[in-house]
Parts: C-alpha cells; structure tokens; sequence
C-alpha cells in the first residue's frame, strides 16, 4: 500500500467541476498528513488538456478511452477498479455528485476498501481515516474514521473552497492504459436531455429568492413571490418544490437542479439538506429564514433569522418597497 | 343512450365508489333525489365541477360513474353544507355522496391531488395535518401570558378540557387567537387544561375528503386519551371539530358533551361583559359552515361581537344559513391549488369583498380556516388597510384590555 | 415476467429532534420514531407504476429494524405482491455493507430481474445501499435514476439518471440491474387508512432469517448535533426588526439602493 | 289449554288468499293443517277470497251444518274487513262479536315476502285462543238527530251546507271570520277556465245567507264537542261583532266614516280596512265588525263615530262574547289551509327584497277588488318587465312539507297568462316538475306555454338584489340550474313570485283533539280509508273535506263536500245509527273511588256516583277506548272486547310455539 492520496477528477462538457478543485484542495492537505503523493485520475475522451488546470496535483494518471467520452460510470468503474488496485492508494476521494455516488459503494465492494460518505472534512491520523460527516440531512455531525486505511471517501460538495484546489502549476501527466476491457460495460450511453428553455435563466440572475417545504402550499408562492417582485429577483427553490410541480424543474437548485451564484440568494423555508446547499453555497451572499433553529441552513448562511416566513417575508416585502418608493 | 349499468359494466373505481354507498345507512337516500338542480344551482364551485353535484347524482342513478369519479368534480366540494341544507330530498351531498367518490378514488389512488396526500400523510404520521412535530404542539403555551395546564405533563382534573386542534396550535397567526383565548378563560377564572402533547387532530375533515380509515383511527385514538383524562366538558377552537365532536364522535362511542368557545363564552357573557371596554370599529361576522349551517349556531358569535361596547354589528347580505363559505371546509385547506385551478377565484376572496360591501372595517371571524383565508384573500384583493380579518376571541381580548 | 424487488430502509423521522445516545457514539433510538426512507419511497412508487404498465410482481424487503413492520404493511396496502422481513443477528442499526450483504443473501432465492432502492438515504454512513447491492450482486447499477422504462421483452431498461443543472442522462442497461432511485415517475402515492388496516388483517409478511457477516469497517467516534447557525449571524426580533435589519444588510452590500 | 271442565267450542278457521293479499297456496296448505289440529276447532279451510260472496256462503253453511259457535278468519285487516265478516255470521245466525280476525294480511305477507315461517301460525293460534273466550256483545242504534254542523265556510264548507239545506236539514255554519267566503274569495281568478272566482263563489254565498235552513255563524268558533255519532252536542263561541245584526243593514256609513286605517288580512296586507269593516265588499254576512284591539273608543273612550253617525241604531259597544249550545247529528269539517310564510326559507328575500310576493298576495293584486285594482305593480308603481315565479317554495320538500301541494303548477300558469295579458311582460316559470293533472289542464299548460311563458326547470337557489353584472343592477336575480341544459343561470327579474306550500291550519292539533280525529303525517286531518271513505274520519259521524284534509283544487274540493253531503244524509235520513258495542263497565264491588278514571276518559262518559261511592260508565258516551280499563288502580274496570281472559289467551297463543328470541348482542 502507497501512502498517496488519489483524487478523482470530474468534467462535465469539456469542463472541470468545481467539486475537484474541492478535492484537490482537501487532497492537498491530506496527503501530507498521509505522507504520500496527491494524486489527480483523470479520466476521460479527448481531456488531457485538461490536465493543466490540475497543478495542485502531485501528479496526473490520465487514462484515455472512446468509452470514457460519455456519463457512465460504470465504465469509469471499471478503469478506477483496476487502477486502484495497482496502485493501491492510502485514500481515495471521490465527490458526491452524480458520477461519485455511482462509484464509491462499487469500488467499496470490488476492492474491499472501507469508504466513508457525506464527508465535510478529512484528515489522515496515526494512519487513520479520519472524517466528519453531516448526517440526518444536517441535523448530525458524525465523526468517524476507517482505522489504518486505506479507504475511500465521498465528499460533500463545500467542504473545502475550489481555490485551494487551483493552482498554476503543471503537474506531471502519467498516461496509463486501461487494464481492463471497457467493451464489457453493460451500460449504454444513449444521450443527453437538456432541460427544456425559455423559463428565466436562474443562473444568471443577480438576485434569487428561494423557497423551499417551508412554503407548505402552492397557494403561498405568491407571498414569496411578492418579496422577489419587490427585489427585481426571480424565484428559485429546493427539490420539494419542484417535485410538487409548484415550480418549474427549472428553478430547481442543488445537485440535480441548477448550481446559482447570486448576490445575494435569499433561502426561505429551506432547511438546506446536502443536496441542495451543493447548488447554491458559493452565492456572495446568504440570508436564511426558517422557523426551526436547527435547520442546517444555518450553516452556510451568512446571516439568518429564525422566524415564521409567513410573518417576515410580507413585512420584509413591505420594507423594501419602501425603501424603494 | 345505451346505458350500461350491469355490475359487470363498472370500473374498479365505480364499483369502489358504489360498495361505499351501500355500506353506509344513508346511501338509499340518493335514489330520494327529485333533480330539482337546487345543489347545483347553490353549490359556491358548482360553476367549475364538470358535474355539479344534481348531474352526479342522475349519473349515479344512471349507473355510468366512471367519467363522473375522473372528472375534477370529486375534488372540488369544499363541503359548505348549502346542498345538503337546502336539498328537499335530504340527500346527504356533504355527509356522504362526496366522501363515498373521494374515498373510492383514495382507495384506488387515483387523481388525488398532491398538496391532500401530504396533509394526509403528515395526519398519519404527525397528527396533524401541518407535519408538524407532535412535541412541540403545546409550545404556545410558553408563548402566552397566563398559566395554561398541560396535562400531558400535569394530568389533573379539570373542568374545561380544551381542544385547542392543529392549526390553532401551530400555525403562527392562528396561534394568536389561541393566545387571546387562553388570556380570557384566565380571567374569566374557568378551571381549563389542554392535552399538549397527547392531542391528536379531531380530524373533520379527513373524514370529509374520504379518508374514513384516518378518521377512524384518529377517533379510536382520541376516544383512548380522552378517557384517561377527568373533565365536565370540552371546548374547542375550531367549529370543524366541534361538528366531529358533536355528530360523529358519538357514532363511534366517543360521547362527550362539548362546545365551540363562541358559546362557552355566550354562556358567561354577563360574567364577561363587565370585562369588557371600547373597541370603535364596525364590524361584520361571518357564519363559519360548521358553526351555523350543519349545526344552527348563529347566535352565540354575535352575542359576543356585540356584547363588545362601540362596536357597531352590519351584517353582510349572505348570513347565516345562506353565508359563502371561506373555501377551506372538507379539505379545502389542502385543495386550494387544485380548486383554484379550475374556479379561478378563491371563495375566500369573494367573501371578503362581500364584508367589504358592508362598510365594515373588521370582519369577524371564529374558525382557524377562516381567518387564515380571509386575511390571504384581503391581501390578494387588495382590501388591506380597508378591512382586518380578527377572530372573535382577538377582539374580545383586546377589547378586555382596552 | 418482470420481479421487481424494492429494498427499504428505515430512518429516524426528522420531524422531531434527534436524540444522541449517552455514549455519544450512536443515536439513542428509544424515543426516535421511524419513517420508510424518502427515496426508498420513491423507488417503491415506481416499482408500483412498473407494476401497473407491465404487470409486474413486486416485492419489498427489509430488514427487521425499526418500525419496519408498519412500513412493510403499508407497502402491502399499496399494492405489492410480497412483503418480506428479514431477521438475523444485525443489530438495531446495522451498516449498508452488512445490510447490502444480508440482502444479497435473501435475493439468492428470491427471483429478481429489477432491483429499485432510494438512491441514497439520511444514514448512509459507509455508502449508499443501492451500489453496494449491485456490487455483491454483480449487477449493472445507475443512480440518481428519475425515469425508468422496461422494453418490451424485458430485458433491458432504459433510464433518465439526473447530471448536474437541470441535464439528464439517457442510459441503457441490461436486466437484472440495480437502480437508485432518486424520484418517481410520479410523487409517491396516499394510501387509506382502510387499506393499511385490511392488510395488516389479510395479508402476510413473510419472515426470513440470514447471516450478517462481515461490515463497512467503520468507527464512529463521536455523533453531535450541529452547531445551531453555526455559519450564520442570527437576527433577532420582531418581524418588523428582523425585515429592517435584512434591508440594511442588503442596502450596505450595495444590493438594494 | 283448554281446560277440561270449560265448556265445549266448535270453531271454524278459514284461511283466506287471493292472489294480490295473503298467503301464497302452499303456506295456506300448511296453515290450515296447523289450525285444524288446534282445540277446539272443528274445521279449517282455505279460502280463496274470503270476502267475496262465495267465500261468504262458505262461511255461512259452515255455521249452519257445522254448528259453528266461533269464526276465526286469517287474512286481512279487521280494519277493512272485520264488518264484512261480522254481517256474514249476523246473516248465518251468529252474534257478530264471536267472529275473530288473524292479520296476517299486514302482519306477514306484505310485510315479508318469503319465509312467513312461524309468524302466521303464531297469529292464528292467538286469534283461536282468543275466539274461544269472546262473549256475544249486543250493538245497540241510537236515533239521530238530523241537524248538522259545518265547521269554515269556505267554498268546501258552503258546497256541504247548501247540499245539506237544500235536502231539507238545519245546518248549522260555523265560520271564524266576519265572512264566509274563504280563500277562494281571494282568489281572482280559476284555472283552468278563468272565470272570475268571485263570479262563481258569490251566488253560492247569497245562497247561504238566505237559506231558510241555514243557521249562519260567522265570527265563531267551536269550542267544545261532546257526545257521539248521532248525538253530538257543541259549544260554539259567537265573538262580539259590537254591531247588533239584527237592527244592522249593512249601508256601509259606519265603516266609510271610520277614522282610522289597518293593513287588511283579506288583502294580505297590501291595502287597507277600517277599524270598523267588512272583510271585502261582497261580505256574507254585509255586518261589519269593529276591531276592539285597535279602535279608539275601546282603547280610550273616545271617536264614537260610528255610533254617532249609524241610523239604525245598530252600534253596541256593550256586547259580549256568547256560548251557544248546538245539537247535531253529524259535523262536517271544512277548515281550509293556510299558506306556508316563506321568511324561514331567506334564500328568496321574502320580507327583505322588495318586489318579492307569495301567490295570495299576487291573486289579491291581480284581483278587480284588489288593492291595485287589478294591475299588476311593482313597488314604484311601475309595471314589471320581467317577472319571476317559483314553484314548490316549501313543497316537496324534506325542510319543510315534504307533499306536493297539487294547485301551484295550475295557478303559476294563471299567472302567467295574466301577467302576459296585463303587462307583456317575460314570465320565467322556475318548476321541478309540472304536475297538471286534471280535466282541462294540459291545454291550460299547454296554453300558456304557446302564449311565451319561459320554463326554466330548475329548484331556485337563492333571489338576491346583489348584481355582478350590469344588466342585474336594480333587479332581482333568480340564480337557477337549469337542469335540462345542465347550466347555471342568473335571470335578472324586476318580480319574484313565491308559490308556498298549503299547509295545515295553525289550529289543526287543536281542533283535532277537539274532534277526536287523526292526522296524517302531514298534518292534516286524516281520512279514514283514502279509497272508499274518502270523507269520513276515525271519529263517526265527523267528516272532513276540502284542503283541511289534504291540497286540492275548487273542482275537487265541491265534489268532496257534495260527497259528504251525501253521506251525512245517507245517516241521518236513515233516523239511527248503530253503536260499537265494544264499551267498559265497573265492577262496583271493586271500584275504590278513587276517580282516577274521571279525567282519563276523553268522552267525559264516566261519572261518579255519590250514592254508591263508585264511578259509573255510560253505554252510551263511551266509546270503548280503554283508558280507563288500563287506569283503573283497582283493576275494577274492565271492557267488554277485550276482557283479561281474552287477552291473556291471545298472548299465550302467540307465545304457545315461540322459541326464546336469539340473545341480542
């Protein structure tokens, strides 16, 4: 077993995700405590440019394959598989986005390798694992550790800033040969859906109000609604919103709907689960109003207000357009 | 038309919907029905059912149901009780004809609006219909003035059991009303304990949006606790659960006298008057359904609107037994966007602006739904500043401190 | 013929506050009640809709942990065809390896050709049991899975899984398969009090015991509850104070003039 | 069980069926093998229709050469068939009173289909058992006396009297109001040949007034009745007109000179009378009264004018309430109906919108006499342009009276054929359904409809003067279902007509208890057999006609009361009646004195005697009733039909087979 920490890196499009300069940053602060190398995979069709961008990488194991063009994971499954075999990793991080979560468990089983979810933090102690997780949508911080490694960990989107993962260096580019035969991937890339156009783009949007379960029926949007006309904002909401068809999927942030950068993202009603703080933890500025104390919102917001959201949004409204008038 | 109407003929959904017809006692009654069209032509959302309810009924007669169950008929009777009240055949419209057609859709799971399942569920699992945790249902108390028992945590005999119900309890404006409520049994020296914890939903109208089961169960658990608590009588805060605690609960053994606090009041009012100072507004009342029409109290509100000294009462044109409903009765809190969606305008927001038409500047209210409907409608017809909706309770206790 | 096996999983209700057991290292499940988990809710919904499109036999499993029964009864009154409860010597919370492991062994005879679970759920400390699963099982898995469509055969499945912003993946497997489900096709279904009563009268959960071996080698050192706002300068007040000061934060930020 | 010194019974049972009532063949197989094993019956037959002339001679040969001393027969209600059963054992030689009848008629057949069972034979051994204990009764005749009474002098009432009168009988006429008349007088005109009411009424009421034969009493009421069939003897109240009709002429200067003015109940309270007045211009009799609540000379000793100015000297402020005592041989009732107030029923603005009538007070709008002289005005005193009328307002209807009240589909048509002619206005006709039964009303219907009246079928929801479009402004609208097209509707109109129920007079309990009568679920007086006695009540000798006993229309009501005409002079013509012989008696020996039974008896026929320090019953006032005998502390009463003996036979029977009733849970 090396003591190196492997990171796998994620692209969308040609694009890195935030979430692998995330790793990276955690990764750059682990693999010394480690005592090994930090160690980039990239994997992918046509993406070795890509590598560039990955300075704060040790070095970059660049696996090129027709196969590994499209989303499925079950073929970077296969390639990781063996790679991490071979190289035997003290730990591995993987995000916990739509290609993590479809990996980690796998590479759990295939290699025997402990791995530990939901991960906030992590550290390598006496040899040991060592991560804090956010539990029970928010309401638990577990501290938990794989004892003596090695490991693999699905890390939460947020736990570290994307900066410390940038770096301006190039890093060493290892290309390495797929050790298995991608031909036997039973899961086939058919294509992609786009979300369909013409709502409001709330990824460019300066202002957004969002609004979550708190709002309990579709007949209280309006109430919101009048706080975001009054703000010139547009709507945006949490998953259960949207899965009640009160909004759009359009509007939709977090890990499956849209990922925001406001100025100022104004989070009502939401109690701000993982997944959806994922979509909106960036945004310059966080104002959170929920009636329960304990809503981890709380967490990511810069200032929040523990009150009923029926009572301040109208007088919130009110306040504005005053000021406005 | 060849009418097929053999039992062969009938889709599991029609023949759900006609298996509870004729398990319950009434049932016969529908076939009473003279299609004089007086329902229809009453019914406040019988402009948007696709078949208002003397069409139902002749479809139902006719045996071909099954469009009539997927239509959005089912979901559109807010059960005001005019129908019912007004129907010379007295067929039970509200009671039973509505509940039968929802509960058979239920059964199948078929087309039942979202936003209800989940006031069902969290009524399941909760006890309430808001979802909210059943733990912190009596926080309120630590929120109000005044002591309160709770006896869940100090069971103790008392003379007042006080069902405070779930929007009362949780709901930050309805809450205010069980603040003032509180405040004036206090000073009225009544002897009162609340179930805190151990209150479950009443559950009125579950029962009238077909959840018989749920309803079932909630009277089964709350006939259990009731038992185990000493008490002369109950007051409630929601006229909903008066009407279950009146004309339901008793089906089922569950026999307790009880009363709406408008007439607990009514019946210390020459206690209560002396308490009482100036309030100058003009006020008009409005009739909630399960007060005044399904069970003929419209006096005891009133007594207290003008029992208050410089209160000047106007009524508005529809009163009493032929009051518009808020639209929030047999489930329509939880069916709004559905009944919305098809009737375009709110009978909430009708209303206010029928107590608009009064010159009133408060409009009265003694149900939960109404005063959270009525306070959204004046909001979204732009009343306000011209006329705030107050419970009876919140004007009897300002006017006591005043 | 489809069978269609949905794993559940209980998970304590967060409508009310977790409670932490004294050693600090679990929760203290006296007092906590549990719920089905959402997602497994969801993969339960679909497995229904599969049901009715194609005349499937669906069966739910889980182990015997937490209010499992309730749970299993309901998804009886729902519709499915089987309920079954696994016993064994696991624990009242066991891991998603072990239970992974404890399932795989129950599904050795028990005939499936689709596999549906909640992608993932609230406690899903050691991984998501979905993938584990497919993994003992060997079986192709695709997560975070809104859409799901059986050709006619049978032997294949076609499915939405959901990419970041709004984008969905088109993807093609082979059946048996494993799926994480991460919403139905429609939100799960209401099911009458009546109904969950007339199956705890009529119908039957069948019960079966397997081995637990073997676990996600995970140490939990210590479970806390979250900072209150931790990240947050809390506003305090009236609703009135509590909208002024947010104006004046916004004004100061040079977001509202 | 019969005991073994009792005397020897020969009892005949017939089992009677015929296809509609009793017992189907094979159960009348079984029965009458059950009944001829009983003791002391000598023969049991089926027998297909037992009522019939053959069925009867069966019966009758069977007393002859059988020597029959008792006759049980299982079939129909006694109610229906018990007097036919009786003559047939008069006629064969038997007393009347040993005849006996098992109801398995009511008791089984209609009432359950299939499986009878045990049921029938319980009632017929009962029925044995008891025959075998009844006592030959004596029925006795009293004479009658030919003088009858008519209570309202409507147009029900005036038909029976002058039919009575013209045959050479007293009537006596007893009326409420100053007038005879009734609510025909206020009608203006009848469906469906629209002749003038009045043009029809007013000869008949003429008639009365000079009836040699008829004893007038307006302005009374009956107070007390007592006696029976043949005998009746009445107290009637005669209110102070203040006005001696005897001296009074009827000139009308009193009245014109009265000072002051009071909303007329003839006019429904759209015009006005005097306090002195007639109720309308063609009064019978033309003798006005004096309102004593509201006249000034009662209220404060002054005015006088009438008095002052009245030539004949007719004016007397003195008179006083008098109790006249009548003697008659029958009562025919003829009380009328009064008109639902449909304030309850706020839906349709009755007394809160202006321009919203009731049919009665329309009639008197439309009528020549009537306070608008006959045009029809809305409240401004214009002329309507569209007018509203509503059926059923009260009728068919579970709320309020659950009957059809049969004449408002005909009148609401009258009306709008007088409407179109006097106004042009649009008539929307808002029905259920039309009910126009009767000779000449389906063209009247049809009439109408061709003269552009609207029918819009449809139960009217509410009239609201609400508008929310601008063609309602300053309207009544009339929100409807129109069923046929299955469409709601808002028909803006400037009059809503109301068509309430007839319902029972507001004295009907009253006069009830008065005459011993029973009603009907609905309230009024009840008939005693719908069918084939149409006329007569459960109280002999009291016949009731007209809408006292149910809504009719004029055309039905005279036929009635000329048909109880007939059947009061049928009895009385035939000089006497027979009497039950059904009745109780006192064992003296037993009777403590206690006069318990004094204030039960409803026929005032028990009296106590000081002499003997016990209470004697009267053949002749009791009726047989049986409160007494079940009052009685002393057990000292006891009533010849229905003695201990017999009862308690009757219950063994019924008992003889039962198996104890399964355990209620």
């Amino acid at each position: 077993m090396s003591q190196d920490v492997f990171v796998l890196v994620e692209h969308l499009k040609g694009q890195l995700t935030d979430g692998t300069f995330e790793l990276l940053g955690i990764g750059r602060e682990v693999a010394p405590q480690a005592g090994g190398r930090l160690v980039a995979l990239l994997l992918g069709r046509d993406v070795r440019g890509l590598a560039e961008q990955l300075g704060a990488a040790d070095v970059v194991l660049y696996v090129e394959d027709e196969r590994l063009g499209d989303s499925v994971p079950e073929a970077y499954r296969r390639v990781l598989a063996g790679l991490l075999q071979e190289q035997s990793p003290k730990l591995t991080l993987l995000p916990t986005s739509s290609l993590g979560m479809d990996l980690a468990g796998a590479l759990s089983v295939e290699l025997n390798l402990p791995m530990i979810a939901f991960c906030k933090q992590l550290a390598v102690q006496d040899g040991s694992i060592v991560a804090t997780c956010e539990l029970y949508g928010g309401r638990a911080v577990v501290e938990a550790e794989i004892p003596e490694g090695p490991g693999l960990a699905l890390v939460l989107p947020g736990a570290c800033p994307a900066d410390k993962g940038r770096s301006e260096g190039a890093p060493a580019v290892e290309e390495v040969k797929p050790s298995v035969d991608l031909a036997e991937v039973r899961v086939r890339f058919k294509g992609l859906i786009e979300p369909p156009p013409g709502d409001v783009d709330i990824t460019r949007q300066e202002i957004l109000v969002s609004v979550g379960r708190g709002v309990q029926r579709e007949e209280n949007l309006p109430i919101v609604q009048e706080l975001a006309d009054a703000l010139g904002a547009a709507l945006s909401s949490s998953r259960p919103v949207v899965d009640q068809q009160w909004l759009p999927p359009t509007r939709q942030v977090g890990k499956s709907g849209m990922t925001v950068k406001p100025r100022l993202y104004l989070a009502v009603g939401i109690s701000g689960a993982p997944e959806h703080v994922e979509g909106m933890r960036d945004s310059d500025l966080i104002v959170a109003i929920n009636s329960d104390a304990r809503a981890p919102i709380f967490n990511v917001a810069h200032y929040g207000a523990v009150a009923d959201l029926f009572e301040v949004v109208p007088k919130l409204a009110e306040a504005v357009k005053n000021r406005g008038a | 038309m060849v009418q097929t109407a053999s039992r062969e003929a009938r889709g599991p959904l029609t023949q759900a919907f006609f298996d509870r017809i004729a398990a319950v006692a009434e049932g016969e009654k529908l076939k009473a029905c003279i299609q004089c069209g007086i329902c229809s032509g009453s019914c406040p959302l019988g402009f948007a059912m696709q078949y208002p309810p003397r069409r139902l009924i002749a479809s139902l007669r006719a045996g071909v149901m099954e469009q009539v169950l997927q239509s959005n008929t089912p979901w559109l009777c807010v059960a005001c009780y005019t129908c019912t009240a007004r129907c010379p055949s007295a067929v039970g419209i509200t009671d039973m004809l509505f509940p039968a057609m929802r509960e058979a859709l239920l059964m199948q799971g078929v087309g039942v609006p979202g936003e209800l399942q989940t006031a069902l569920e969290n009524t399941f699992r909760h006890g309430n219909p808001l979802g909210e945790p059943p733990s912190k249902r009596a926080d309120w108390i630590q929120e109000v003035d005044v002591p309160v028992t709770d006896l869940s945590a100090d069971p103790r005999e008392v003379d007042i059991l006080w069902l405070v119900e779930c929007y009362p309890a949780y709901h930050v404006r309805a809450k205010e009303t069980v603040k003032a409520l509180a405040r004036t049994l206090h000073a009225l020296g009544a002897d009162f304990g609340v179930l805190g914890q151990e209150e479950r939903c009443v559950g009125d109208s579950q029962r009238l949006v077909g959840e018989n089961g749920l309803f079932e169960m909630l009277v089964e658990e709350n006939g259990k606790t009731l038992d185990r608590f000493q008490f002369r009588q109950i007051i409630v805060t929601d006229p909903h659960a008066y009407n279950a605690l009146k004309n339901e609960y008793p089906k089922y053994g569950v026999n307790y006298p009880v009363q709406h606090y408008t007439q607990y009041l009514a019946s210390r009012l020459e206690e209560l008057r002396p308490m009482l100072g100036e309030l100058n507004h003009t006020i008009t009342f409005h009739d909630p359904c399960y007060l005044g029409r399904r069970n003929g109290e419209y006096e005891a509100p009133r007594q207290l609107i003008q029992a208050i000294p410089g209160v000047t009462f106007v009524e508005m044109e529809r009163n009493r037994e032929n009051g518009l409903c808020c639209g929030g009765g047999g489930g329509g809190m939880w069916l709004d966007s559905f009944a919305y969606e098809y009737a375009k305008e709110r009978l909430s927001e009708k209303r206010v602006r029928e107590a608009a038409r009064t010159g009133a500047d408060v409009m009265a209210v003694c149900c939960p739904n109404d005063l959270l409907r009525f306070e959204d409608a004046v909001k979204v017809v732009g009343l306000e500043g011209k006329l705030v909706v107050k419970d009876i309770i919140e004007l009897i206790d300002e006017a006591r401190k005043g | 013929m489809l069978d269609i096996v949905v794993p559940i999983k209980q998970v304590p209700d967060l409508v009310e506050e977790l409670e932490i057991d004294p050693s600090g290292t679990a929760l203290g499940l006296e007092r906590t009640r549990f719920v089905v988990n959402e997602l497994d809710d969801h993969a339960l919904e679909q497995a229904l809709l599969l049901k009715e499109k194609h005349q499937a036999q669906v069966s739910v499993i889980a182990l015997d942990v937490g209010d499992v029964e309730e749970t299993l009864f309901m998804a009886l009154a729902k519709g499915v065809d089987q309920a079954i409860k696994i016993s064994g010597d696991f624990g009242p919370a066991p891991d998603n390896h072990t239970t992974a492991r404890v399932l795989k062994d129950v599904l050795g005879g028990l005939s499936h050709n689709l596999i549906l679970t909640g992608v993932q759920a609230i406690d899903d400390l050691d991984g998501q049991l979905g993938i584990l699963l497919s993994s003992y099982l060997d079986l192709p898995y695709v997560g975070l899975v809104s859409g799901v469509q059986i050709d006619e055969g049978g032997s294949k499945a076609t499915v939405l899984k959901e990419l970041p912003g709004g984008v969905k993946a088109e993807l093609e497997l082979p059946l048996p398969a494993v799926l994480g489900i991460q919403a139905a096709e429609q939100p799960p279904r209401y099911v009458p009090v009546s109904r969950v009563r007339q199956a705890m009268r009529t119908a039957t959960i069948e019960e079966r015991s397997a081995a637990a071996e073997g676990n996600g080698h995970i140490r939990v050192r210590r479970i806390s509850k979250p900072q209150v706002g931790a990240g947050a300068e809390l506003l305090e007040g009236s609703s009135e104070d509590i909208a002024e000061q947010i104006v004046g934060i916004l004004a100061d930020r040079g977001i509202l003039r | 069980m019969v005991g073994a010194t009792e005397q020897k019974r020969r009892i005949g049972v017939y089992i009677c069926h015929c296809p509609t009532t009793v017992v189907d063949s094979a159960d009348v197989d079984e029965l009458r093998e059950f009944a001829s094993r009983l003791p002391s019956v000598v023969v049991a037959r089926g027998c297909e229709a037992g009522c019939s002339e053959r069925g009867q001679n069966v019966i009758k040969d069977d007393i002859r050469n059988l020597r029959l001393d008792r006759v049980v027969v299982a079939g129909c209600s006694p109610h229906t068939h018990e007097s036919t059963f009786r003559r047939a054992c008069r006629d064969a030689g038997l007393n009347p009173y040993l005849f006996q009848i098992a109801n398995i008629g009511e008791q089984c057949s209609w009432a359950q289909r299939n499986g009878n069972g045990h049921k029938p034979k319980a009632l017929l051994q009962a029925a044995v058992r008891r025959a075998y204990h009844l006592e030959p009764l004596q029925s006795r005749e009293v004479p009658v006396n030919p003088n009858v009474l008519v209570i309202g002098g409507g147009i029900a009432g005036i038909q029976a009297a002058l039919r009575l009168a013209d045959s050479g009988h007293k009537v006596y006429l007893v009326e409420r109001e100053p007038s005879i008349g009734g609510r025909m007088m206020q009608l203006d005109k009848v469906f469906p040949t629209l002749e003038d009411s009045s043009y029809i009424l007013s000869p008949k009421m003429t008639a009365v007034a000079c009836h040699p034969y008829i004893q007038l009493m307006t302005y009374s009421e009956v107070v007390d009745v007592a006696g029976r069939v043949g005998n009746f003897r009445l107290k009637v109240r005669r209110k102070p007109h203040y006005v001696d009709e005897s001296k009074c002429t009827g000139c009308g200067v009193c009245v014109a000179n009265c000072p002051l003015k009071r909303p007329s109940e003839f006019d429904l309270g759209l015009g006005k009378r005097k306090i002195i007045y007639t109720s309308f211009s063609q009064a019978v009799p033309n003798i006005p009264v004096i309102d004593r609540d509201r006249c000034l000379y009662f209220d404060r000793g002054t005015c006088r004018v009438c008095e002052r100015l009245c030539e004949h000297r007719a004016i007397d402020f003195d008179q006083q309430e008098r109790i006249e005592d009548i003697e008659v041989g029958a009562i025919i009732v003829a009380t009328g109906y009064d008109l639902f107030d449909p304030s309850p029923m706020s839906r349709y603005g009755y007394k809160q919108l202006g321009n919203v009538l009731t049919s009665l007070e329309f009639e008197r709008m439309c009528s020549a006499t009537g306070p608008t002289g006959g045009a029809i005005r809305l409240n401004d005193g214009s002329a309507p342009e569209s007018v509203a009328i509503i059926h059923c307002v009260g009728s068919r209807d579970r709320n309020y009276f659950d009957y059809c009240s049969r004449v408002c589909c005909m009148y609401a048509l009258k009306y709008s054929l007088l409407t179109r002619e006097r106004t042009n206005a649009d008539v929307f006709q808002f029905y259920i359904d039309m009910h126009c039964c009767g000779k000449g009303s389906e063209e009247f219907y049809r009439h109408a409809s061709e003269r552009g009246s609207k029918f819009v079928r449809g139960e009217v929801a509410e009239v609201t003067d609400q508008a929310i479009t601008a063609e309602e402004r300053g309207k009544l609208t009339v929100v409807a279902e129109d069923t046929l097209l299955g469409r709601r509707i808002r028909i803006p109109v400037d009059m809503v007509i109301l068509c309430p129920a007839m319902t029972p007079r507001r004295d009907t309990e009253e006069m009830a208890r008065l005459l011993g009568l029973a009603r009907g679920a609905d309230g009024f007086f009840l008939e005693r057999q719908p069918k084939v006695e149409p006329t007569a009540t459960s109280s002999n000798g009291v016949f009731v006609v007209g809408c006292a006993q149910g809504p009719r229309d004029i055309t039905d009501t005279i036929a009635q009361a000329s048909a109880a005409a007939a059947e009061v002079l049928a009895m009385i013509n035939g000089g006497k009646v027979e009497i039950e012989a059904t009745s109780a008696a006192v064992d003296e020996s037993l009777c403590s004195g206690c006069k318990v039974c004094l204030a039960l008896c409803p026929y005032d026929a028990i009296s106590f005697i000081e002499d003997k320090k016990a209470c004697q019953i009267s053949d002749v006032e009791c009726k047989g009733c049986g409160v007494c005998v079940a009052g009685c502390p002393a057990g000292a009463i006891s009533a010849n039909q229905f003695t201990d003996k017999q009862i308690l036979a009757e219950i063994e029977g019924l008992l003889a087979d039962a198996k104890p009733p399964p355990l209620a849970v």
